[in-house]
């Protein structure tokens, strides 16, 4: 079966990540298909790639990095909800003329299309938040 | 359908507005805070003791361990599941309602 | 209106407070460009956000709830509001803000109250689910 | 002492918590989604009208407004402020706490 | 026990749902060391963080509030638990985790359950009140 | 009179950084004290130099930087905080070999006893945050 995620709470603050994140790895396990997992509000902050939590905390945004590489996973990152809350990647930190980006490895930045079109394309949506 | 829940119902209304918006036969899972339902004794289980009559209730057990919760603790007929279950059920039924 | 997929969007919390609304209005109107079957249901503190007179001087931010009656231009199902979530809040069917659709004269508002069981069966019949 | 609340009442239990535990001759000031605790003709209202025999109410202008709640929606007693007013709230009572 | 200000830690959260708790308790652990008059009062769900036996294996997060005890060794003036709020949720006092202190002997138990006008006054005694 | 101001949330998703803006701004105009505000849990993303939020809506982070600027602001972002959720300056994007820091002007970055500290000396202390 066909699934997208959607995510809408950042790193450590709710469980929100840590759950879909649990659900994803679990679906993939069982041999089902996660379309695309999409980060919007501050769900978005699972983007980063500054984090450094404490060693015996969950590495949540490596753990999501890990998983798109292992199973070629489609992180998707809503732009606008990116733009509002600090996340960038190459491009959009040249066009805003801003230091340095800083999205993860692993980790695109695309419009809401990207979840409107999963959601009529995947046969299940599960949103993860607060 | 599907109908996921992740508030404690001491601290919000999400369980509440799910109970009254899930048709009866539905299943209703309980995740992260929202484990805390199930727990007997407590001011809600008359509610929840209802809404047994008219749903298939589970918790996810990760979160009930981490919350110390046996399996002694539940009000009787809800039902654990770990992730694999979870998915599961959403295989299982055509859509998924996330009560936040 | 196309046959494509039937997606409701829910709203549970009223505005400024949080900014899910506003950013769930965002998806539902790019939604909306994609020929599907697209309504929002309003229910709990989501009511809140139809309240008429918002005014946001004070406050600086923006009043994105006006926002809405945009939904009017697009091909929109229809937007749910739970009678009961208006009760307990003391709010009057009347005094909802109006999402007018139907450019050529024969307008007609959107809005719709529906009661907990209608909505039910709203929230039963739908492909996809999107809240937050 | 003053008691802020930035919770609606139908949403959370916070403004439930600050009349068990704020005591008679507190103020309380709801801002943000709180001020919807001051909505007359709520279910909430009964709640709100004993603890104004308790308790100073306020809220913030601000939300109100933003809101579409105007003073004729107010329970009868409750008081609007401002920021500044806020801020001689907090200057008036020794000491603060968020009930959030 | 210094004559430092009276503050109040108050948590209202359970464990793990989200991480209000887990960081609020760094705080308490840094004021300890600054010869303060330190409390902490679990209210509402926060009674759930003194629930034994929480086993975060399956769940793959820090099972932080083991940490709870490492109080009893700091200069904390006393943890209080609402009564109120533990029988809400079927809670049985005698069944909370224990935070002892007194190094040498004669231990002595810090948490101490109070009924909701005690924990009144507790409150508004104090000088500083911290809560998330 | 002299206040710690204290911010819980980050930018955007909740209301509390500009309601504890406001009320820092208005207490500053009354001529009080400020003698700290103290960015935690997810209230450090207020201090991310890389939001470019649409011109319509609030710039709370332009905002905050402003006013530390004008009134001599003391914006501490909590350190254990923002290394769980990616907010850098530049030693500690250093330390961690991160790519570059994200640290807006006006903030910096120290550990909870610059709150504990605040909430002693200060004769205010008021929590914005969910």
């Amino acid at each position: 079966m066909n699934f997208v995620v959607v995510v809408n709470e950042g790193p450590y603050q709710h469980q929100a990540s840590y759950t879909a994140y649990r659900f994803t790895r679990s679906a993939l396990e069982k041999g089902h298909k996660i379309m695309r997992v999409f980060f919007y509000h501050d769900g978005v902050n699972n983007g980063t790639s500054l984090t450094v939590p404490p060693q015996d905390e969950p590495q949540i945004v490596k753990q999501w990095c890990q998983l798109a590489q292992d199973r070629d996973l489609d992180l998707v990152v809503c732009v606008a909800a990116a733009q509002r809350r600090g996340i960038m990647d190459h491009r959009e930190a040249e066009r805003h003329e801003l230091s340095a980006p800083n999205l993860a490895p692993g980790f695109r930045i695309a419009g809401l299309g990207q979840l409107i079109d999963a959601s009529i394309d995947a046969e299940r949506l599960l949103v993860f938040g607060d | 359908m599907l109908h996921t829940v992740n508030k404690s119902p001491f601290e919000k209304d999400s369980l509440n507005t799910c109970f009254r918006l899930a048709r009866p036969g539905s299943d209703v899972l309980l995740i992260e805070d929202a484990v805390y339902a199930a727990l007997a004794g407590s001011c809600f289980e008359p509610a929840m003791s209802e809404a047994l009559a008219r749903y298939s209730v589970f918790v996810l057990k990760a979160d009930l361990e981490a919350r110390g919760i046996d399996s002694g603790d539940l009000i009787s007929g809800v039902r654990a599941v770990d992730y694999s279950g979870f998915v599961d059920l959403a295989v299982k039924n055509d859509t998924v309602q996330s009560w936040l | 209106m196309g046959d494509g997929k039937k997606i409701l969007f829910i709203n549970r919390r009223g505005p400024y407070g949080t900014i899910y609304a506003q950013e769930a209005l965002e998806v539902a109107l790019v939604g909306a460009v994609f020929d599907q079957k697209i309504s929002l249901a309003f229910i709990d503190d989501g009511v809140f956000l139809l309240r008429p007179g918002q005014s946001t001087v004070g406050l600086q931010m923006k009043q994105f709830t006006a926002a809405y009656r945009a939904l009017g231009d697009f091909e929109i199902h229809r937007v749910y509001v739970e009678r009961e979530s208006l009760q307990v809040r003391g709010m009057k069917e009347e005094n909802l803000m109006e999402i007018v659709t139907g450019p050529d004269g024969g307008t007609r508002n959107l809005v719709k109250v529906v009661s907990s069981v209608e909505l039910m069966d709203v929230i039963h019949s739908q492909d996809v689910l999107l809240n937050d």
